[in-house]
C-alpha cells in the first residue's frame, strides 16, 4: 500500500507503524465513569468492514502520526492528515 | 444415512466404479426453527454443532455457512496443532484440544490427517531461551510434553538450517513431539460429515444478516435464507465476528486483520517437523502432497479482503531463506489471506454475551486451528449448559474490565502485536 | 581518515572493468544539529534563520542552502542544519538565533553522511528507496527520509549530475555499506577517499531563499 | 530415441540462431540444440517425447504446451546446490551446458516402479485417503504417512545454500504494460507514442507473444519482424523501459510485483550479477496484455506424450522451427485447428486428419476453406501409446469408428483470457456466455485489460484493443501526445464451440494433467457433495498443481456444471492468488539473507571491543560485547567473574550507548514527562537525575529508564536498549495525539551520544584524569544522581550523570559518538595502573541483579508496577499513561506473581532463568506453580547463584524456601526467597 504522507507524498507503508482505529478518544480522568471509560478507550473497537479512520505514524520519514482514512475491504485509501494539530507552525 | 468409511468399503466401492458414495453431508432445506444455531461453518461452528448432537444429545441444530463450509480460516490456515502455552488461563485447554486431536480420526470416522510430527521453537539468544524454558516447565506441569535441544540436538533435526552463516544464530530449541500438522480442510469436512449423521442441518450460502431481540433475548437470526428461529444462537465466525456481533449492537474488543500463507511446490520430503524461527516471526511445515506451507505475521493493519500485500511476501520469504538457505531456489507457487479476529490479549473468548441467548466464540487470532476440537467441545458444553467447561474457564468476556488477561505476548491491547 | 568504524579501503569493488557505475566518497567533519520548532513558532523560526543564515527554514521536503549552512526539511517544524565542522559546536552557534522559537540539538555525532554520484546512481539507489528518483519528479534540491533496507536514511539531491548525499544513523552504518556495496556490485563502483564537507553557498536560482 | 542430429529440426525457419550451436544434457544423455530454443523446443528438435512422470499414478508424460501453462514437462535443472526442482521445460531458454534430469521416477523415466499407482488408480481416486488409513491410529505416523510422503512431492530440493545472489528494486512509471505479445506492443507503443514513461514487461526471452508462434502478417510484415521492429523502436525511446525475462507475478496495493530472471538463461550468473531480481513496479496506469491459454480436449488417454496444444504445435513449428511429429491428427472444437493443419503441412508433415467435433455442416464448409486438409467431423475418443502416441480412435458423428495411425495428435478445446492478474486484488472473473469465456470482473481502478486476455481473440482486435488501452492509459496520466493510427493485422477466425469431454470413451480422461485428476474424480466429488467448485478444487486438487490449473480451471467447472446443472456462470470459477509462475524465495528476499538478514547495530566501541577480542552477542539488532575474554579462558565463567570483581574491588568500563537517549525540551518539558511517566519529573532539579516507569494505556509496565534535567526547559531521558523505539514513538503519539497543546519538542539522540558506564570504587579517579581538571566531581560537588556537562582533557565536550546500575560508586560518560572510540581508547590508557577492565554484558547482568535491578526479563509486558515492587512510583497526584488501568483489582492483586531475590540453599547450587516455583513438599504440577524465575546469575561476590523471579505473594515469604524446578530438563533446587538486592542494601557504596 502507498500511504499519501501529508508531508512526505506517497510512501509504502513499510514505512509506518500501524496503531488502529483513530475515532477512540482518550477520556478525561476527572469523568466519573473514568474506569469503564477507559477500558473501552483501550480495549472495545467498533472494527468496520468499510471505511476506516485510523492511525498510522510515519516513522522512517517524518516523524508525524497521521488519520489515514483506507476502506478495510478494499484497501483503497482515501486519504491522510496529520492527526492532532496540523503542524507546530499552525 | 451416510454409511461409515474404512478400507474394505473403500475397494468395494472401486469395484462398482464409485457409483454409490453418497454425499459427505446432506444439502437440506434450513426449518423454520432450531433448538440451537451456530453461526459459520469453520472448524469451530462445525465441531460445535457435533459435540451439541454428540455430547449433549441436542440434534435439532443447524450450522449456518455464509458460503461454502471451510471458505474461512480453517480452509487457509497452515495447519499447525501444539499445546505448548504458556499461561495457565491457556495450557488445559490447548492441551485438551491435543488430546481430542489424537482421538479425532476414530471419532469421526474420518482421515484429518492428524500429524504428530512435532513442533520445533528455535531460540537464538540466551534471555529467549530462558522464555523457553519458562515455558517448557509451565507445560511439564500441567503433564504436557516437551523437551530441550541444544544447538546439536537440533541440527540433527534439521541440519539444513543456517548453523553458520546466520544473523541470529540457533542456539537450541523447544520441542514438543505430541505437536505437528493436520489437514485443515478434512477437519472441517469430518467434522460436518460427523455431525451430519447425527442430524445437524448444515446450511450452506446462508448468511446471517440480522439478530432478531426480543425483550433482550435472542429469538432468530434473519439470513439469506429468510428468518430461522432459536433461542440459542453461536457465534463461530472467526475473523467476521465484529460484524456478526454488530447486528446485535455488540462492539468487542477484537480486530479484524489479514494473515497470508504460503504453499511452495510440492517437493520430496524436506522437512521432518513443524519448525518456528525465533528471530523473526516464521513458521514451516511439510505437507503430505509436498509443498511447503509456511507463514509468518500479520500484514499489521486491519483488513476484510482476505489477501496480504507484497512487503509481507518480501519479510517471510526473507525469514525462511535465513532460516534455511537452501530454500532459496525453491518457488512460492501460491499465497494468500485469511480473515482473524485479533482480540486485545491474543487469546480467546467463549463466553456469554450481555445479550441473553447470544453466545461468543471469538478472538481466536491466528492459533485457533489447533482449537478447533476443544473450542468445539466447550462451546458446545456453554450452549448446552450455559456454564463454561472446565478448560475454558479463563476465556472470558470481561477479563478486560477485570484485567485478568492472558497476554502470552506481553504485548498490551494491541492486536497487531500479538 | 572515515569516522565510523568500517574499513575504508579507496579502490574499486564489484565489476572490475570499465567505467564505474557508482562513486562514493564519505564526508567528513559533518556538524549537523536537529532544529524543533516550539508550538506555533515555525514560521518565527524560519525568518530567524533568514536573519541570521541567509534562508529561510524549507516548509517542504527540500534543502534551502545559506550562507554557510544547509538546512534539510525533515518533518513539519523540523530541520537538519548542517554545515563544516568547526570549533564552536553547532548546537551553541544555532541556540541563540533559535532561542525562544525552536530547540536545537547536537547530532553532529550520530550520522554518516556519504557522497554518490556515477552514471548508475540512480540504479543502485532504486534497488532500496522506494521513492521516484526520476530527473523529473526528484530534482537537485530536494530531500527525503526514507527507509532503504530496513534502516532509515536521508537523501539529498545536490545537483542534476546527479550527486546524492545520504545521512545514515552511524550505528547502522556497517549494515548500509553491505547493503550498498552488493546493490553497486553488477555495475562496479568506486570508493574514493574522504573529503571533508565543505558547505557550498547558493549559486543558481534553484537553490536559493526565493 | 533422441538423435543428437536435431532429426526433428526443420531446415529452416524459427527464431534461432543456427550459429550457435548449445550442448545441453538431459538425463544423462547429450544433445544439440541453438540459441533461441527452450529445453522443451531442443528436446522436441531430438525427438525426445517423454520428459516427466505425473503426481499420482506415475504417468508417462510429454510436452503438452509450449508456454507457463505446462502441467506435465516439469524438470530438475542444474545440479547440486544450484538444483532447481519442478522446471518447466518450456520455460527454460537453452544454454551450452544445461543440465537437466526428469523427476518423480524411479529408477528411471522410462522404466517407474511407481507406475503401479496406475494398477490401483480405481481405488486412489479423489480424497481416497479421508476415508482409511485410520486403523489403528498409531499407523498414522508410523506406516502411513511415510508412505504418502515419500511417494508425493515432485523434484528433490536442493539442500545446500544457495550460492546465486538475488536482488530487489522499485521501478515507477506512468503506464506499465503486462505482456509483450501484438496487443502490449501496440499498447506500449502508443503509450510511449502519446508521451507516457511506459515499461513493458514480458516472460518471455523474445517479445511477440503468438506473433512469433502464427504465420501472420501485421502492417505488412510478418507478425514475428513486426514484434521485432516494435521492440527495435520501443528500446530506442528514452522513456520506455522494455523488460522480456520478467514476469509481472502478482498485483498488489499501489505496487505490481515482478520478477526479472536476469542470469537464469546462462549456467551460472557472471560475477557480481544477480540471479534474478524481484521489482516493485509503481505504476499510475497498467495495461493487462497477458493473452490467452489454450484449453486441452478431453477424452480417453488425453495425457499421452504426443498429445498437444494446437498452439503449442504451431509455436513449435513457427518460432522454433521443430516438427512435434511426422503425422499429425489434429483434433479441435474451433477454427484453429485449421490453422494448425495448415501449418503442420507448410512444415512437410502429413496431417492424417483435422476431426473438428462441431456438427457436419460447419465441418464441411471449414474443408472448403482449407482444400487439402483431410477432416472428420467427430472426436477422438482415446490415444493409444504408452509412451507415445502410436495411433487414435476416432468417433464420427455418425457414430463410425476409426483407428488412425500418429505420432502427434494436437488438440484445441478454445481459448481462457489470462486473468489471473485481475483477481489478484479480490475482483472476480465474469463469464460471458455468449462467447463462453470468462472475461474480467470489476477490474481495480488503474488497470485496462486488452487482447486476448480482455477476450479479443483475433489479431487485428487485439492490436487495436492493445492501442486503445496504451492510449487511454497515457490519457489518464495526462499524456496526449497525437498517436499513429494503430498496427493492421488479420482478423482470422476465432469461431468455435466448447467441447468440455467427450463421452463415452475407455482409458481415463485427465483435467488437471500435473495433479491427474479425471473427469471421473469431478464426478465422484459432484456424487460427495463437494459442489462448489471450491470444494471440488480442495477434494480433488484440481488446479492445485505447480500449472496453478493455467489448463484445466475451466474445463473442471464446466463439467461440474453440467453434472449439476447450473450454468457456468453459476458455477463460479476459484480464486486466482499470486504468484502468476511460482516465484523463487531467494528473489523475494533478496539481499536480506544470511548475516544481512536483518541490519546489525554497533555500538561506538564496537572495533575497539573486537580488538580486545570480545565475545558478542545479538541482542535486537545490536551486536554487543557479551564479555572480554583472556588467554586460558575457557568459556564465559572466568572472564565474567573477572569483570564483576573488577567493578567491585576497582573500576571497569562499560558500553551502554544502546540505551535509548531522547533529548526532551520545551516550556513545557516537565508537564509533558509528567504525563509520560508513573511517577512526577517535573519538580526534578537542574542538574539532577531520577529513575523512572512508564505504563502502557492498559496499565502494564511499559518501559523504566531515567530522566535528567539539564536545564529548566530541557530534559535527557533514557529508555531501554529492547523498547527504545516503541518508546520514541509513543512520545510522538502523546504529544501529538493526546496532548498537542504542550509545547514541548524532542528528538532521538540515541546516536549521537557514545555512553559508558565507568563503575567501582577507583571510577572517581579514573574519571579524572580523563576530564578537564576544571570539572569538580567529588561527592559534594556530583553526588549520587547527579548530571550535568563535563569537557575532557582533550577538548571534547560530553555529559556526565551520576547513576549506577551496578550499585557501585558509578558515572555514566556521554560524548558526541564519533569521540567514542577515542574516549575509550583514553579512560584504558589512563586506567591501566588501577586495573581498568572492560566489562561485558554478562558481567552487567550479574551486578545488576546483585542489586536487584530490572530488565526486559522482568518488564516483559505482563507485569504490573505492582508485581515489581514500584507501587510507590505510581503517582497518585496527576494523569499519567496508565494511571486508570494500572488501579484495575487484578492488576494490584497481592497474590499476582511478584518480584523476589532467590538464592539457593546450597551455595553450590545452580538455578536457572525460567524455572518455576512450587511449595517446598508439593507436588509439581500446575495446581501448585506459584511463579517463575527470571533472571539468574552467578554472583562473585557472594560466591553461589542467585536470581531475581515473580513469585505469588513473593514480598510477604522473605525467609521461605521454595523449590525451584525445571522439569524440562530434569533438575530443581530448594532456593531460599528474600530481598531483591544482594549486594549492598544499604546503597552505601553509590552514594560514596
Ligand atoms: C493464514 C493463516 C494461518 C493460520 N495458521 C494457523 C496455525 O498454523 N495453527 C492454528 O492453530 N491456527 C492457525 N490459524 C488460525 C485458524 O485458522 C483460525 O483461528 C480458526 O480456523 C478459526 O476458527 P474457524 O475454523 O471456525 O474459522 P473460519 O473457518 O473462519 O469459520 C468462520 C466461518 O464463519 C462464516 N461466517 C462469517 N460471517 C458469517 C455470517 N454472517 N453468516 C454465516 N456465516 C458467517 C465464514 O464464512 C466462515 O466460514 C491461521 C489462520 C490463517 C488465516
Ligand atoms: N485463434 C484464436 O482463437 C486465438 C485465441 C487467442 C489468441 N490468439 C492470438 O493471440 C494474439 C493475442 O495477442 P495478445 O498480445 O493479446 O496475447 P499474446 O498471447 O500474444 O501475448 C501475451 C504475452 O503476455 C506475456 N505474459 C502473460 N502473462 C504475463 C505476466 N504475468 N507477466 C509478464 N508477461 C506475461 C506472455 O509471455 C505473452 O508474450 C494474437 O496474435 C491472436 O492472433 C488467437
Ligand atoms: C495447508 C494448505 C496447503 C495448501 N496447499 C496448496 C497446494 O498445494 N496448491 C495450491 O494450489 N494451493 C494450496 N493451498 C491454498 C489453497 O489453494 C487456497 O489458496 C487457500 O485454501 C485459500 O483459499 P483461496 O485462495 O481460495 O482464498 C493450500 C492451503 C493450505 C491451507
Ligand atoms: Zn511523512
Amino acid at each position: 500500500m502507498l500511504i499519501p504522507c501529508p508531508h512526505c507524498g506517497p510512501r509504502t507503508h513499510e514505512e509506518f507503524t500501524y496503531l488502529g482505529d483513530a475515532t477512540p478518544r482518550r477520556p478525561d480522568p476527572a469523568d466519573p465513569a473514568v474506569e469503564t471509560a477507559f477500558f473501552e478507550y483501550a480495549y472495545i473497537r467498533v472494527n468496520p468492514a468499510g471505511p476506516h479512520r485510523e492511525l498510522w505514524f510515519h516513522a522512517a520519514g517524518c516523524h508525524a502520526w497521521l488519520v489515514v482514512e483506507r476502506d478495510t475491504r478494499t484497501h483503497t485509501i482515501t486519504g491522510a492528515a496529520p492527526a492532532g494539530r496540523t503542524e507546530s507552525s499552525s | 444415512m451416510a454409511r461409515r468409511y474404512s478400507i474394505f468399503r473403500l475397494v468395494g466401492e472401486a469395484l462398482r466404479g464409485h457409483r454409490r458414495w453418497e454425499p459427505a453431508w446432506r444439502d437440506p432445506e434450513p426449518k423454520p426453527s432450531y433448538d440451537v444455531i451456530v453461526v459459520g461453518g469453520g472448524g469451530h461452528g462445525l465441531a460445535t454443532a457435533y459435540y451439541l448432537a454428540k455430547n449433549h444429545g441436542l440434534r435439532n441444530v443447524a450450522v449456518l455457512e455464509k458460503g461454502w463450509i471451510g471458505s474461512g480460516n480453517v480452509g487457509r490456515n497452515t495447519t499447525i496443532i501444539r499445546s505448548n502455552y504458556l499461561l495457565p488461563g491457556n495450557i488445559p485447554f490447548y492441551e485438551w484440544s491435543m488430546q481430542l486431536w489424537e482421538g479425532l480420526e476414530q471419532d469421526l470416522n474420518y482421515n484429518s490427517m492428524v500429524s504428530q510430527r512435532g513442533v520445533l521453537n528455535l531460540f537464538h539468544s540466551d534471555s529467549q531461551r530462558d522464555a523457553f524454558v519458562r515455558r517448557g516447565n509451565a507445560m511439564r506441569l500441567h503433564g504436557v510434553d516437551g523437551e530441550f535441544l541444544g544447538r546439536d540436538d537440533v541440527r540433527k533435526l534439521i541440519p539444513m538450517a543456517d548453523f553458520d552463516n546466520a544473523r541470529f544464530p540457533i542456539r537450541g530449541g523447544l520441542l514438543q513431539r505430541r505437536g505437528g500438522t493436520a489437514r485443515h480442510d478434512a477437519v472441517a469436512w469430518g467434522f460436518a460429515r460427523a455431525a451430519d449423521r447425527l442430524g445437524v442441518d448444515i446450511l450452506q450460502n446462508c448468511e446471517v444478516v440480522g439478530i432478531r431481540r426480543e425483550r433482550g433475548a435472542v429469538v432468530g437470526v434473519d439470513t439469506t435464507r429468510g428468518f430461522i428461529a432459536s433461542r440459542r444462537v453461536g457465534l463461530a465466525c472467526a475473523g467476521n465476528t465484529s460484524r456478526v456481533a454488530a447486528l446485535a449492537g455488540l462492539r468487542l474488543p477484537i480486530e479484524s486483520h489479514v494473515l497470508q500463507a504460503f504453499v511452495s511446490e510440492g517437493l520430496k520430503p524436506l522437512l521432518p517437523c513443524v519448525v518456528t524461527f525465533g528471530a523473526g516471526h516464521f513458521y514451516i511445515s511439510q505437507s503430505d502432497k509436498g509443498g511447503l506451507v509456511f507463514g509468518g505475521s500479520i500484514d499489521m493493519y486491519n483488513s476484510y479482503a482476505q489477501r496480504g500485500n507484497l512487503p509481507t511476501v518480501e519479510e517471510v520469504c526473507e525469514e525462511g531463506v535465513a532460516l534455511f538457505p537452501c530454500l532459496s531456489r525453491v518457488r512460492v507457487l501460491r499465497s494468500w489471506g485469511g480473515i482473524m479476529d485479533m482480540s486485545m490479549d491474543g487469546s480467546p473468548i467463549i463466553d456469554r454475551t450481555p445479550v441473553d441467548g447470544l453466545y461468543l466464540n471469538a478472538g481466536w487470532c491466528y492459533g485457533g486451528f489447533k482449537a478447533t476440537p476443544a473450542s468445539g467441545w466447550c462451546f458446545a458444553h456453554l450452549l448446552a449448559t450455559d456454564q463454561p467447561y472446565v478448560a475454558a474457564t479463563a476465556y472470558r468476556l470481561d477479563r478486560f474490565a477485570t484485567g485478568r488477561l492472558i497476554d502470552e505476548r506481553g504485548a498490551g491491547a494491541q492486536p497487531n502485536l500479538h | 581518515m572515515a569516522e565510523h568504524d568500517l574499513a575504508w579501503v579507496p579502490g574499486r569493488f564489484g565489476r572490475p572493468h570499465g567505467t564505474p557505475g557508482l562513486r562514493v566518497h564519505e564526508l567528513t567533519d559533518v556538524a549537523l544539529a536537529s532544529i524543533v520548532a516550539r508550538r506555533g513558532q515555525a514560521t518565527a523560526a524560519a525568518t530567524a534563520a533568514e536573519r541570521s543564515f541567509g534562508c529561510r527554514l524549507p516548509d517542504r521536503a527540500r534543502v534551502e542552502l545559506g550562507h554557510d549552512i544547509a538546512f534539510l526539511w525533515v518533518g513539519p517544524g523540523q530541520w537538519l542544519a548542517v554545515t563544516g565542522l568547526a570549533t564552536t559546536d553547532l548546537e551553541s552557534r544555532l541556540a541563540g538565533p533559535f532561542a525562544g522559537v525552536a530547540a536545537v540539538v547536537d547530532q553532529s555525532g550520530g550520522r554518516v553522511m556519504l557522497e554518490l554520484e556515477g552514471p548508475r546512481v540512480r540504479d543502485v539507489l532504486a534497488k532500496g528507496f522506494s521513492i521516484d528518483l526520476d530527473p523529473r519528479v526528484f530534482t537537485a534540491g530536494r530531500v527525503a527520509a526514507t527507509l532503504v533496507a530496513h534502516l532509515h536514511v536521508q537523501l539529498w539531491q545536490v545537483d542534476d549530475a546527479p550527486r546524492y548525499r545520504i545521512l545514515v544513523v552511524r550505528t547502522y552504518f556497517a549494515s548500509f555499506w553491505r547493503w550498498l556495496g552488493s546493490s553497486a556490485a553488477e555495475f562496479g563502483g568506486e570508493v574514493l577517499e574522504s573529503r571533508r564537507y565543505v558547505h557550498t553557498a547558493p549559486a543558481a536560482a534553484t537553490q536559493s531563499c526565493p | 530415441m533422441s538423435d543428437p542430429s536435431q532429426s526433428a529440426r526443420l531446415a529452416a525457419g524459427g527464431l534461432l540462431d543456427r550459429n550457435d550451436v548449445r550442448r545441453f544434457r538431459f538425463d544423462g544423455r547429450e544433445f544439440l540444440g541453438y540459441a533461441g530454443d527452450t529445453l522443451a523446443s531442443a528436446l522436441v528438435a531430438n525427438g525426445v517425447r517423454l520428459l516427466g512422470r505425473s503426481f499420482k499414478y506415475h504417468r508417462p508424460r510429454g510436452l503438452l504446451s509450449a508456454g507457463p501453462e505446462e502441467p506435465n514437462a516439469l524438470v530438475e535443472l542444474r545440479t547440486g546446490a544450484r538444483r532447481e526442482p519442478n522446471t518447466r521445460a518450456t520455460g527454460i531458454e537453452l544454454y551450452d551446458g544445461l543440465e537437466a534430469a526428469s523427476q518423480n521416477r524411479w529408477p528411471s523415466l522410462h522404466f517407474d516402479v511407481n507406475a503401479v499407482n496406475g494398477l490401483f488408480s480405481s481405488i486412489f481416486v479423489a480424497g481416497f485417503y479421508y476415508k482409511t488409513f485410520m486403523w489403528p491410529a498409531s499407523f498414522w505416523e508410523k506406516v502411513y504417512e511415510p508412505l504418502i510422503r515419500r511417494a508425493a512431492g515432485l523434484g528433490k530440493p536442493p539442500l545446500e545454500p544457495d550460492p546465486d545472489q538475488y536482488d530487489k528494486a522499485w521501478l515507477h512509471c506512468d503506464v506499465l504494460v503486462i505482456g509483450g505479445g501484438p496487443t502490449g506492443l501496440a499498447a506500449a507503443l502508443a503509450a510511449a507514442r502519446a508521451g507516457a514513461r511506459v515499461v513493458i514487461a514480458d516472460e518471455d526471452f523474445v517479445l511477440g507473444g503468438r506473433a512469433l508462434a502464427e504465420r501472420l502478417t501485421i502492417d505488412d510484415k510478418p507478425s514475428a519482424r513486426w514484434a521485432h521492429d516494435v521492440v527495435a523502436e520501443l528500446r530506442s525511446m528514452p522513456d520506455v523501459r522494455v523488460m522480456p525475462r520478467t514476469t509481472v507475478f502478482g498485483a498488489y496495493d499501489g505496487m505490481y510485483g515482478a520478477v526479472e530472471r536476469v542470469n537464469d538463461h546462462v549456467a551460472q550468473p557472471p560475477d557480481f550479477e544477480p540471479r534474478q531480481r524481484v521489482w516493485r513496479i509503481v505504476a499510475r496506469q497498467a495495461v493487462l496484455a497477458a493473452g490467452a491459454i489454450e484449453r486441452p480436449l478431453t477424452f480417453g488417454d488425453n495425457d499421452r506424450p504426443g498429445v498437444m496444444l494446437a498452439g503449442a504445435v504451431r509455436s513449435y513449428l513457427n518460432r522454433f522451427a521443430v516438427r512435434p511429429g511426422r503425422r499429425a491428427v489434429v483434433f479441435t472444437d474451433n477454427d484453429d485447428g485449421w490453422s494448425t493443419a495448415a501449418d503442420l503441412l507448410v512444415a512437410g508433415a502429413d496431417v492424417a486428419a483435422v476431426v473438428d467435433a462441431r456438427n457436419p455442416e460447419t465441418v464441411r464448409e471449414l474443408a472448403r476453406q482449407w482444400p487439402g486438409v483431410e477432416s472428420i467431423a467427430g472426436v477422438v475418443t482415446r490415444a493409444h501409446g504408452g509412451h507415445g502416441v502410436r495411433e487414435v480412435e476416432v468417433r464420427t458423428h455418425a457414430r463410425a469408428t476409426h483407428r488412425i495411425p500418429c505420432d502427434l495428435l494436437a488438440t484445441s478445446g478454445g481459448w481462457t483470457p489470462t486473468l489471473h492478474l485481475t483477481s489478484h486484488r479480490g475482483a472476480r472473473p465474469r463469464f460471458d456466455a455468449t462467447r463462453a469465456m470468462f472475461v474480467p470482473g470489476d477490474v481495480a481502478a488503474g488497470l485496462i485489460v486488452a487482447g486476448a486476455a480482455n477476450g479479443e481473440f483475433a489479431l487485428a482486435d487485439a492490436l487495436e484493443s492493445g492501442h486503445r488501452a496504451g492510449v487511454t492509459a497515457a490519457a489518464a496520466v495526462g499524456c496526449t501526445r497525437a498517436v499513429p493510427a494503430p498496427p493492421a493485422g488479420e482478423r482470422e477466425s476465432t469461431r468455435g464451440e466448447s467441447l468440455w469431454r467427450v463421452r463415452n470413451c475407455r482409458g481415463k480422461s485427465f483435467v488437471d494433467f500435473q495433479n491427474d485428476v479425471t473427469t471421473t474424480d469431478v464426478e465422484l466429488a459432484e456424487r460427495e457433495g463437494f459442489r462448489s467448485v471450491e470444494h471440488l478444487k480442495r477434494y480433488t486438487t484440481l488446479g492445485m498443481a505447480t500449472d496453478q490449473g493455467k489448463t484445466s480451471n475451466v474445463t473442471g467447472l464446466a463439467l461440474m456444471a453440467e453434472r449439476t446443472s447450473r450454468s457456468i456462470e453459476a458455477t463460479g470459477v476459484t480464486a486466482f492468488r499470486p504468484p502468476y509462475t511460482p516465484v523463487t524465495m531467494g528473489a523475494l528476499a533478496g539481499h536480506h539473507r544470511g548475516r544481512d538478514f536483518r541490519p546489525t547495530r554497533l555500538p561506538p566501541s564496537h572495533a575497539w571491543a573486537a580488538r580486545r577480542g570480545a565475545v558478542f552477542m545479538e541482542t535486537g539488532p545490536w551486536l554487543r560485547a557479551q564479555w572480554f575474554p583472556q588467554v586460558g579462558d575457557q568459556d564465559w565463567f572466568v572472564p565474567t567473574c573477572r569483570e564483576v570483581l573488577a567493578v567491585r574491588t576497582g573500576v571497569g568500563v562499560c558500553d551502554v550507548s544502546t540505551l535509548g537517549k531522547i533529548d526532551v525540551q520545551g516550556p513545557d518539558a516537565g508537564a509533558f514527562l509528567d504525563r509520560l511517566y508513573a511517577n512526577v519529573m517535573s519538580s526534578l532539579a537542574v542538574g539532577r537525575v531520577r529513575y523512572g516507569i512508564m505504563l502502557r494505556e492498559d496499565g502494564f509496565v511499559m518501559d523504566d529508564g531515567t530522566a535528567a534535567r539539564l536545564a529548566p526547559d530541557r530534559f535527557v531521558i533514557t529508555t531501554t536498549t529492547a523498547h527504545a523505539v516503541k518508546v520514541y514513538q509513543h512520545m510522538h503519539f502523546c504529544h501529538q495525539v493526546l496532548w498537542p497543546a504542550l509545547d514541548v519538542q524532542f528528538v532521538s539522540v540515541t546516536d549521537q551520544w557514545a555512553q559508558y558506564a565507568v563503575a567501582g570504587p577507583r571510577s572517581r579517579e579514573l574519571l579524572r584524569r580523563v576530564l578537564d581538571p576544571a570539572c569538580d566531581i567529588s561527592n559534594a560537588a556530583f553526588p549520587y544522581m547527579a548530571a550535568g556537562p563535563i569537557a575532557l582533557r582533550d577538548g571534547q565536550r560530553g555529559r556526565l550523570f551520576r547513576i549506577s546500575f551496578s550499585g557501585e560508586l558509578a558515572y555514566e560518560v556521554a560524548v558526541p559518538a564519533r569521540g567514542g572510540e577515542a574516549l575509550m581508547e583514553a579512560l584504558f590508557e589512563a586506567g591501566r595502573d588501577l586495573g581498568v577492565l572492560p566489562y561485558g554484558l554478562e558481567a552487567l547482568n550479574v551486578m545488576r541483579i546483585e542489586k536487584g535491578h530490572m530488565t526486559a526479563n522482568e518488564l516483559n509486558g505482563q507485569t504490573t508496577a505492582h508485581d515489581l515492587g514500584l507501587e510507590r512510583m505510581l503517582s497518585g497526584k496527576k494523569d499519567f499513561v496508565g494511571a486508570t488501568l494500572a488501579r484495575r483489582a487484578h492488576l494490584v492483586d497481592p497474590a499476582r506473581p511478584r518480584l523476589v531475590g532467590l538464592r539457593p540453599i546450597d551455595p553450590r547450587a545452580r538455578i536457572a532463568g525460567g524455572m518455576h516455583f512450587v511449595p517446598r513438599g508439593a507436588e509439581r504440577i500446575a495446581a501448585n506453580d506459584q511463579g517463575h524465575v527470571t533472571s539468574v546469575g552467578y554472583s562473585p561476590s557472594l560466591q553461589q547463584w542467585i536470581g531475581l523471579g515473580l513469585l505469588a505473594r513473593g514480598p510477604e515469604r522473605h525467609g521461605e524456601h521454595v523449590l525451584a524446578c525445571d522439569p524440562l530438563r530434569g533438575t530443581e533446587t530448594l532456593v531460599e526467597i528474600g530481598s531483591t538486592v544482594f549486594v549492598d542494601p544499604e546503597g552505601a557504596r553509590l552514594r560514596g
